[in-house]
């Protein structure tokens, strides 16, 4: 099979299966329904093996149209497959996880309502996925991009009899909106200055516009474009401050969690950004912002993990803050870096979402931290899974996420030194966030698996209204999942613990990346004076602080799950701070207690003040009352009496004879 | 030696006089009926004053047609003057109002 | 019969309606006419649009015979890339409202059929139309029966709907009337269209047309401030007449700026443009935040309509210099397509729930999926169609919109994007409260999937709306020539002739 | 040659056979309801037929000393005239024989105002054109009373009797000034006449034009000359009305355009603004004052007056499109009022007198063809094409704009805009409301609902190819 098949049978095995499974579900049950969809995505992932194979050992690569899909004033707009190594490494990632997860559903969502159409929807994000990856220009990202979005609200108002859920789901594509206002605007600016929206062809121009200005303005082009398609990435990859509709997802089923809002769909953003890395090497000033906006997610968006019982809260933070390291990488210049993070951490959080799926599971559907304990014994499968993740996601080597995060730090370093704006920042967030990060992870496995049993004494009520009855755990334990949970765990832990040792020279040295993402010079100098290898760079970890931060966290994190009293004073002493934290930095009072009033507002004022009493009032009815008046002050002149007739008739002759009296007496 | 203007004015004050009486009176309908008599008569004097200054005839035969016609317009006025006081009762000009504005 | 394509487009829906008139009393015989009547336009449009060269300069199926030979005025029809997808997307449109009140109208079944195939017929007519008096007869005999539908059929406050919807309308043609004589009596008395392409205006006289047209079209589109009449009509109106008034009769606001105001009178549209532009702006953030507020689904999709037409006023008048920006015009066009599609969906959808709960009151739903999935499904489609989802058709003309206006003035675009906003709040906002939740009353509990009938409409409509958003060049490259021809003509200044 | 009787021909014939009717009419017995039809029938086709026999197309011929000429447009008003009197016939036949208060005299004196109308259209002569003017005035007013025992029918057959005698009184006031100034009552002599003067002014001549003007134009019902008319539309009988506001009309558009256009062409200067102010006038009242209306005579009334303004922007023109244009508007506004009045005579039975716009509540219900032609009507009469009407409106409009008067025609479609809303409540009332429980559909003979049916299809017809009867008000002028 030629690449080019092998490509678009990625993209449709999954929305056949979606469709299939999405119309006719009702029909064909429940099993054909996931064996379906599981296939799509099986035969997809087999295809995008290959294709990293061919393209990363036989150095193919494809850069071409597939259909005209627009055509004006001679500029055709084409639904084209770009195939390169970056294309290939997404396509892998986001198979591999989403296999794994259509795995994973078919245990956790056993029994729900809505089965069918939960595949069909996972099945129809791989699908906008893999069309956002493949796409060579910029309408096919959008589409892509948007059509994940779409997804992503559907699957955030999955169950929608739940207010929460549709007020979450509601708010997590408005909040992208905003993001995608700023995208298209982006889009809109190439397109005017490039004329064109394929992406070769814009960088291929891109010397001819370095030095262009936005009209009227001194504003340089290149950096506003960057900085407007970046909003873009903020709503997606949920950058602070558009980052509010991310902990609201987790309404959401726990495996679109890991497989939306951790894996693949908000590192869209990021991937945008290493995708148009030619563009944004071209503006520092983009990268400052970049970078800052990363620091302010990494740091202070972590610290919100801490304070939250919920387990899948404690993950999206966790998450928001991974991105934050993501677009600190990107604002870096070392766009393979953060490609690097954005793989590892597609394993790691793929894997952290999952296992606290299995927890609530074992639960019952309970997510409250306060009401586990000492899961670990009960539960060992995914206790052992959960706790590599945790590591790997505090950074501590030899696990995935040490590689990557490390680099991060090192390129923040490299990029402060060579003048960066911004940068000071970036690296003390970043460094700031590794302690965070050890510590909300590790809370969260303390609480979770290890101390008293909590969960004994908790009647448990079923909030899902999807038949599990009440349920308690007085006298029997809590179970380990089925194995169609606890396999995809296993399988998403393997590359949790090797994929930073396969994966490091690649992306570190960006050999992998040769012809697709080009890291800034300094990032790029930088790396030619050091050779960085796995073992080398273990070794040389712990003369470094981060390793020893990463521990202090934990060691925090234990400290404070031992003795609660320590906790609860640390807290009373910093209670406006707790405060601040609680109320997420007043994100949210903001969106939903100041815009939207103001919004519903104005909407009020404009229909009932400017269309119903201005121009409807007084403009439409308000003529038609003066032509009525008109109508009563001129049928009182027909008096009925008929003297009255005649004094009008001889009136009106002396109106003719005035109008005759110039031609009279001239 | 009379001008015609004399003769003109002489029936512009009676057909304004007449008119007036259509138009100033608010209460009996035969004065109205004798207006419009008068009026025709003004008019009739305008175009004998004319035939005659013209020494034409043609003014003088339009006046024969014009006594005829108010002759039948004046039979027709009082028949309907007589429908009117059989429904009303009055033939008050002022009590003629049931069609109005 | 191959020439005479136009004709049996505007004549045979026309002469069904009066057939169905006149079997009145057998409501099936009517009913099954009436279908084959619609069946047998769309068939014609359809065998147009196939036919159709869209490389070709220039009428198509052109038709011109003497009409009134004393006046000049002649049966003068053809089509351009302009014209030709209206004609399609009006005779589809009735297809699908025929079938939709198939079941649901008991109330003189004939005469509601043989209404919407007269209008069929009568825009058909409006697209087709060369020779200007022609247009203004189509024009304005829809208001016949368009006020019938909405007065006879509507709900409680229909008569005010219907006299507002006549009078506004009317107020605004009888202007173009007084320019369209004028323009007879400059371009040496004639009435064709593409005369008054090449007759010399100076700029007041062109001033003066231009503001007799924008109240005959602004009207129609609807552009603010003039727009207060279509959220009376519409939710007034049955569900065909919405469906029939969004789809197609908006349009014809559309197509007027784009036949006769920006060739006709270049210079005044240069110069008036920035005016254009601002209403057009303020009509897509004004009425998108007045769409957000509404509690009547009808009046909602309402004022969306007005917010999306919006695009289309704006798509038709961004310059660059003195040229015509192509791909706000062909946006315009496509937005006017699409918008005909969506629009006709969304009270389609909100038609189906009315006929179940009789209310039109957002607040009298809720959870409405737990009793219609199917119906659920198509609704959200629909919804997210009406905010501008990529790969549904609202996107593309949005799309080539935003992207013109970006090229004449960012900040235009920036307002216009707001739209993507509002848009995606105010449709799923009430997507929210309708559809989600719990099922809140005994209204809904008793709710019914989609029947067959409505199924059908349903799928047709998302049909179209997914087709024309994944693959829309099939009706643009129809048009190329004709936008082109549009811009080069618009480039052409009539005052230095 | 002088002597000529043969063109008079027709109105010998009507003549005698009005004299035979009022024979028949005083001797036969009451229960012989149908010979006064017949006999009016009879008479109007012979009528019909003569007309059209006396007539060599393409001549202006003249008959009794030049007093009288058959030109196209008397002889083409003439047949209209003798058309449109047969279609009210059919009309009100069963209406009046319903009526139990009206006899045989109606035909009587409906044929004497036809003799009038016939008389007045063929007039060269001041003289000829008084006679024919009162013969017409002095019947209508006679039609109007012949409803005796009704106070409104009295009340307003004396307004229109008093202020017709004073517009008549005003006209020959005028005329005897105009006599003076040019020594002549002959209509072409007095062109001649005013000719010779070489555009000097003559004050005699001015002031015998204004009062000449204010008479005719109280003919037409121009504003302020109009106040007779929705006094007389409302207090008449539906029958008298529909003659009173259709044929009626027709002559008295033909009367003006003769005294304006033969006698006082030269003039023009003075009366284009005279009429301009007039028309201006009339179409704001009209149109305005129509709208307070709830009794659907009246409102036609008004309407009247709004659309003889209309028709008196035509004539304002001076030109041979503006004439051609009020000749087709006048015959378009007649077919197209003429199917309003029949259906509301259909309407009416039994005493019951279908006149308020609320006693047309629901018709749609009771009889959809009915409300279907009224429907036709009222968007006709509102302009709304592809009905008649708006072809009348536009060709006025477009001779309007064609002579420079671009603001007036803005104004009148304005003031068209505010007229449609009366139109429409109509409509609304027919189609939107409920069912009145007063109304019933008189039970008409075949003739007379295909005639009706026709007259609707006629509205529709011109709308489709107006140009047959555009060509039609064409050759009228070309005498």
């Amino acid at each position: 099979m030629t690449s080019i098949s092998l490509c678009l049978l990625i993209i449709l095995a999954p929305l056949v299966a979606s469709i299939i499974v999405g119309l006719f579900g009702f029909a064909i049950g429940k099993t054909l329904s996931h064996s379906l969809t599981t296939l799509g995505v099986f035969i997809a992932t087999i295809c995008s093996y290959i294709i990293l194979y061919r393209v990363h050992v036989e150095g193919f690569s494809y850069d071409g149209p597939l259909y005209t899909w627009l055509g004006v004033d001679g500029q055709y707009f084409t639904v084209g497959l770009l195939v390169d190594s970056l294309t290939a490494i997404m396509l892998v990632i986001v198979s591999s996880v989403s296999l794994m997860v259509h795995i994973y559903t078919i245990g956790y969502m056993a029994g729900e309502e809505g089965y069918q159409r939960f595949f069909s929807y996972i099945s129809l994000f791989t699908f906008m996925m893999f069309m956002l990856v493949l796409s060579n220009n910029f309408v096919q990202l959008f589409f892509g991009w948007e059509g994940v979005g779409l997804v992503s609200y559907l699957l955030i108002g999955f169950y929608y009899k739940r207010e929460s859920a549709i007020f979450a789901n509601l708010k997590a594509f408005l909040v992208n909106r905003v993001g995608d206002l700023g995208f298209i605007l982006g889009i809109g600016l190439i397109l005017a200055n490039f004329g064109t929206l394929h992406y070769q062809e814009v960088f291929n121009q891109l010397p001819n516009i370095v030095h262009a200005t936005v009209p009227y303005t001194s504003w340089n082009l290149i950096t506003f474009i960057c900085i407007l398609l970046f909003i873009g990435a903020m709503g997606k990859s949920a950058q602070f401050p558009l980052h509010v509709w991310l902990p609201d997802s987790m309404e959401g089923p726990t495996p679109i969690s890991a497989l939306i809002h951790a894996a693949t769909m908000v590192t869209a953003g990021i991937f945008m950004v290493a995708r148009l890395s030619p563009i944004y090497n071209l503006s520092p000033t983009a990268l400052g912002v970049i970078v800052v906006l990363g620091g302010i997610n990494c740091l202070f968006l972590g610290i919100l993990g801490i304070i939250q019982n919920d387990i899948k809260r404690v993950v999206a933070y966790s998450t928001l803050s991974q991105l934050g390291y993501m677009a600190v990488a990107l604002g870096c210049g070392a766009y393979s870096v953060a490609i690097f993070h954005l793989m590892t951490h597609a394993f790691f959080k793929g894997l952290l979402f999952l296992a606290a799926g299995s927890v609530i599971l074992a639960m019952h559907h309970e997510q409250d931290m306060t009401k586990m304990g000492g899961l670990a014994k009960y539960m060992p499968v995914t206790y052992i899974t959960m706790l590599i993740g945790s590591l790997a996601l505090a950074g501590i080597p030899p696990f995935a996420g040490f590689f990557s995060k490390d680099m991060i730090l090192e390129s923040a370093r490299v990029a402060y030194a060579n003048g960066l704006p911004g940068g000071w920042f970036a690296v003390f967030a970043t460094y700031a966030s590794v302690i965070v990060t050890a510590i909300y992870s590790f809370r969260l496995i303390f609480m979770t698996f290890h101390g008293e049993e909590r969960f004994r004494d908790i009647s448990h009520h079923d909030n899902h209204g999807h038949g599990h009855g009440h349920h308690s755990f007085k006298h029997n334990n809590p179970k380990e999942s089925p194995w169609v949970v606890t396999l995809p765990l296993i399988l998403m832990a393997i590359p949790s613990v090797i994929i930073g040792w396969v994966g490091l020279n690649g992306f570190i040295n960006n050999t992998i990346f040769t012809n697709s993402v080009f890291n800034y010079s300094w990032y790029v100098n930088f790396i030619q004076h050091e050779k960085i290898a796995p073992l080398e760079m273990i070794a040389h970890s712990f003369t470094e602080l981060p390793v020893y931060l990463a521990l202090a966290g934990i060691l925090i994190a234990w400290i404070f799950h031992r003795k609660q009293y320590l906790t609860k004073r640390f807290v009373n002493a910093i209670r406006p701070v707790y405060f601040i934290l609680e109320r997420k930095y007043f994100m949210d009072d903001l969106y939903i207690n100041l815009l939207a009033p103001i919004g519903r507002a104005l909407g009020d004022f404009f229909w009932k003040i400017g269309d119903m009493v201005v121009i409807d009032g007084l403009i439409v009815n308000g003529s038609a009352k003066v032509v009525a008046w008109y109508a009563k002050v001129f049928r009182r002149l027909q008096s009925g009496y008929v003297n009255s007739y005649a004094t009008f008739m001889v009136l009106g002759i002396i109106l003719l004879l005035t109008f005759c009296s110039k031609l009279i007496f001239s | 030696m009379i001008v015609i203007q004399q003769y003109l004015i002489l029936s512009a004050i009676l057909f304004a006089i007449s008119v007036m009486g259509i138009f100033l009176n608010r209460k009996n309908i035969i004065v109205i009926l004798m207006s419009i008599e008068l009026m025709l008569l003004a008019v009739n004097f305008n175009f004998i004053t004319f035939s005659s200054f013209l020494h034409n005839l043609d003014g003088q035969i339009f006046v024969f047609f014009t006594l005829t016609v108010a002759a039948a317009e004046a039979s027709i006025g009082l028949a309907i003057l007589i429908l009117l006081f059989r429904n009303l009762r009055s033939i008050n000009v002022q009590d003629m109002d049931s069609l109005q504005g | 019969m191959m020439q005479h394509l136009i004709s049996l487009t505007v004549w045979v829906p026309i002469l069904f309606g009066v057939l169905v008139l006149l079997v009145g009393k057998n409501e099936c015989l009517a009913r099954y006419m009436a279908l084959l009547g619609a069946l047998l336009g769309l068939f014609f449009s359809g065998v147009i649009f196939i036919k159709f060269n869209g490389a070709a300069s220039g009428l198509q199926f052109v038709e011109d015979y003497t009409w009134i030979s004393n006046l000049n005025i002649n049966y003068h029809l053809g089509v351009d890339g302009i014209a030709m997808p209206f004609l399609l997307l009006n005779n589809f449109i009735t297809v699908l409202v025929i079938i939709a009140g198939w079941r649901v109208i008991t109330y003189k079944v004939a005469l509601y059929n043989s209404m919407f195939l007269i209008m069929t017929g009568l825009m058909s007519g409006v697209f087709g139309a060369v020779d200007a008096i022609l247009f203004y007869v189509f024009f304005e005999a829809m208001l016949i029966p368009m006020y019938l539908i909405i007065g006879v059929w509507g709900s409680t406050n229909r008569v005010y709907a219907a006299i507002k919807f006549f009078l506004y309308t009317l107020l605004g043609s009888l202007l173009m009337l007084i320019a369209l004589i004028y323009l007879y009596k400059q371009s040496n008395h004639s009435f064709n269209i593409f005369n008054y392409y090449h007759t010399p205006l100076t700029m007041a006289a062109q001033i003066f047309i231009f503001i007799a047209f924008f109240f005959s079209f602004a009207v129609k589109v609807p552009m603010w401030p003039v727009h207060t009449w279509l959220p009376d009509a519409h939710p007034e109106a049955p569900t065909g007449g919405s469906i029939v008034l969004a789809a197609i009769t908006l349009k014809i606001g559309g197509y007027g700026f784009l036949r006769f105001v920006l060739p006709i009178v270049p210079d005044a549209s240069r110069y008036l443009a920035p005016v254009m532009i601002t209403l057009s702006l303020i009509a897509i953030v004004y009425i998108g935040f007045v769409a957000i507020m509404q509690r009547d689904m009808k009046k909602l999709v309402a004022y969306s309509s007005i917010s999306h037409m919006g695009f289309v006023t704006l798509g038709s008048f961004l310059f660059i210099g003195p040229i015509l920006n192509t791909w706000g015009l062909q946006g315009a066009i496509v937005q006017m397509i699409s918008h005909g599609f969506i629009a006709a969906a969304m009270f389609m959808c909100i038609g189906v729930m009315y006929d179940r709960v009789h209310s039109r009151n957002i607040a009298d739903y809720g959870g409405v999926v737990n009793k219609m999935p199917i119906f659920a499904a198509f609704f959200m489609l629909f919804a997210m169609a009406n905010s501008g989802l990529p790969g549904t058709s609202g996107f593309v003309g949005e799309f080539m919109v935003i992207m013109a206006a970006v090229q004449t003035n960012f900040i235009y675009a920036l307002i216009a994007a707001l739209a993507m906003i509002l848009g995606a709040a105010f449709s799923l906002w009430m997507y929210k409260r309708v559809i989600f939740g719990e099922v809140t009353n005994s209204h809904v509990e008793q709710m019914q999937d989609v029947n067959c009938l409505e199924f059908i409409v349903l799928l047709a409509l998302a049909i179209a709306v997914i087709g024309m958003g994944v693959y829309p060049e099939i009706f643009v490259a129809k048009m190329q020539t004709g936008v082109r021809d549009l811009v080069l003509q618009v480039a052409n200044s009539k005052l230095g002739v | 040659m002088k002597f000529n009787i043969v063109l008079a021909l027709p109105e010998i014939f009507l003549t005698l056979m009005i004299v035979i009717m009022l024979l028949v009419d005083a001797f036969s017995c009451q229960h012989k309801k149908h010979l006064n039809t017949v006999l009016t029938f009879i008479t109007l086709v012979g009528g019909f037929i003569l007309q059209i026999l006396v007539f060599r197309p393409g001549t202006s011929a003249f008959a009794f000393n030049q007093m009288f000429i058959l030109d196209t447009l008397a002889e083409g008003s003439k047949l209209f005239i003798y058309l449109f009197s047969i279609v009210i016939l059919m009309y009100v036949k069963q209406y009046i024989n319903d009526k139990k208060v009206l006899k045989g005299e109606f035909y009587a004196i409906f044929l004497f105002a036809i003799l009038g109308m016939q008389v007045m259209v063929s007039a060269d002569n001041f003289l000829v054109l008084y006679v024919g003017l009162e013969l017409l005035s002095l019947s209508l007013i006679g039609l109007v009373a012949l409803n005796r025992d009704s106070t409104k029918a009295t009340e307003a057959a004396m307004k229109y009797f008093i202020l017709s005698a004073l517009a008549s009184g005003i006209l020959l006031y005028g005329i005897s000034f105009i006599y003076g100034a040019t020594a002549s009552l002959q209509l072409r002599d007095i062109t001649l006449a005013i000719y010779s003067m070489n555009g000097e002014n003559n004050t005699m001549l001015l002031f015998g034009l204004v009062f000449v003007i204010a008479g005719l134009v109280f003919k037409l019902g121009l504003v302020p000359f109009h106040m007779w008319v929705p006094d007389v539309y409302e207090g008449s009988s539906l029958a008298t009305l529909t003659i009173i506001a259709t044929i009626a009309k027709i002559a008295g558009i033909i009367f003006v355009i003769r005294i304006l256009f033969t006698a006082l062409i030269l003039l023009n200067k003075e009366w284009v603004v005279m009429l301009q102010i007039l028309a201006i006038l009339s179409l704001f009242i009209g149109n305005i004052v129509a709208i307070a209306q709830t009794n659907i005579k009246r409102m036609l009334g008004y309407s009247a007056i709004a659309h003889m303004g209309f028709v008196t922007f035509g004539l304002m023109l001076v030109s041979q499109a503006g004439l051609s244009a009020v000749v087709f508007y006048m015959l378009v506004y007649v077919i197209t009022s003429l199917a309003g009045f029949g259906v509301l005579l259909l309407l009416s039975k039994d005493g019951f007198e279908c006149e308020k716009i609320s006693d047309l509540s629901g018709l749609s219900k009771i009889h959809p063809v009915y409300a279907g032609i009224m429907l036709l009507v009222m968007f006709s009469l509102a302009g709304i094409p592809p009905l008649a009407g708006f072809y009348a409106k536009f060709v006025i409009l477009q001779a309007l704009v064609d002579s420079g008067y671009t603001t007036t025609a803005i104004y009148a479609v304005i003031l068209s805009l505010i007229g449609a809303f009366y139109y429409l409540r109509v409509v609304k009332v027919m189609y939107f409301d409920e069912k009145d429980a007063n109304l019933q559909v008189a039970q008409a003979t075949l003739s007379t609902r295909t005639i009706l049916f026709i007259n609707g299809g006629l509205i529709i017809l011109i709308g489709i190819a107006p140009k047959f009867l555009m060509l039609i008000s064409s050759i009228f002028l070309l005498g």
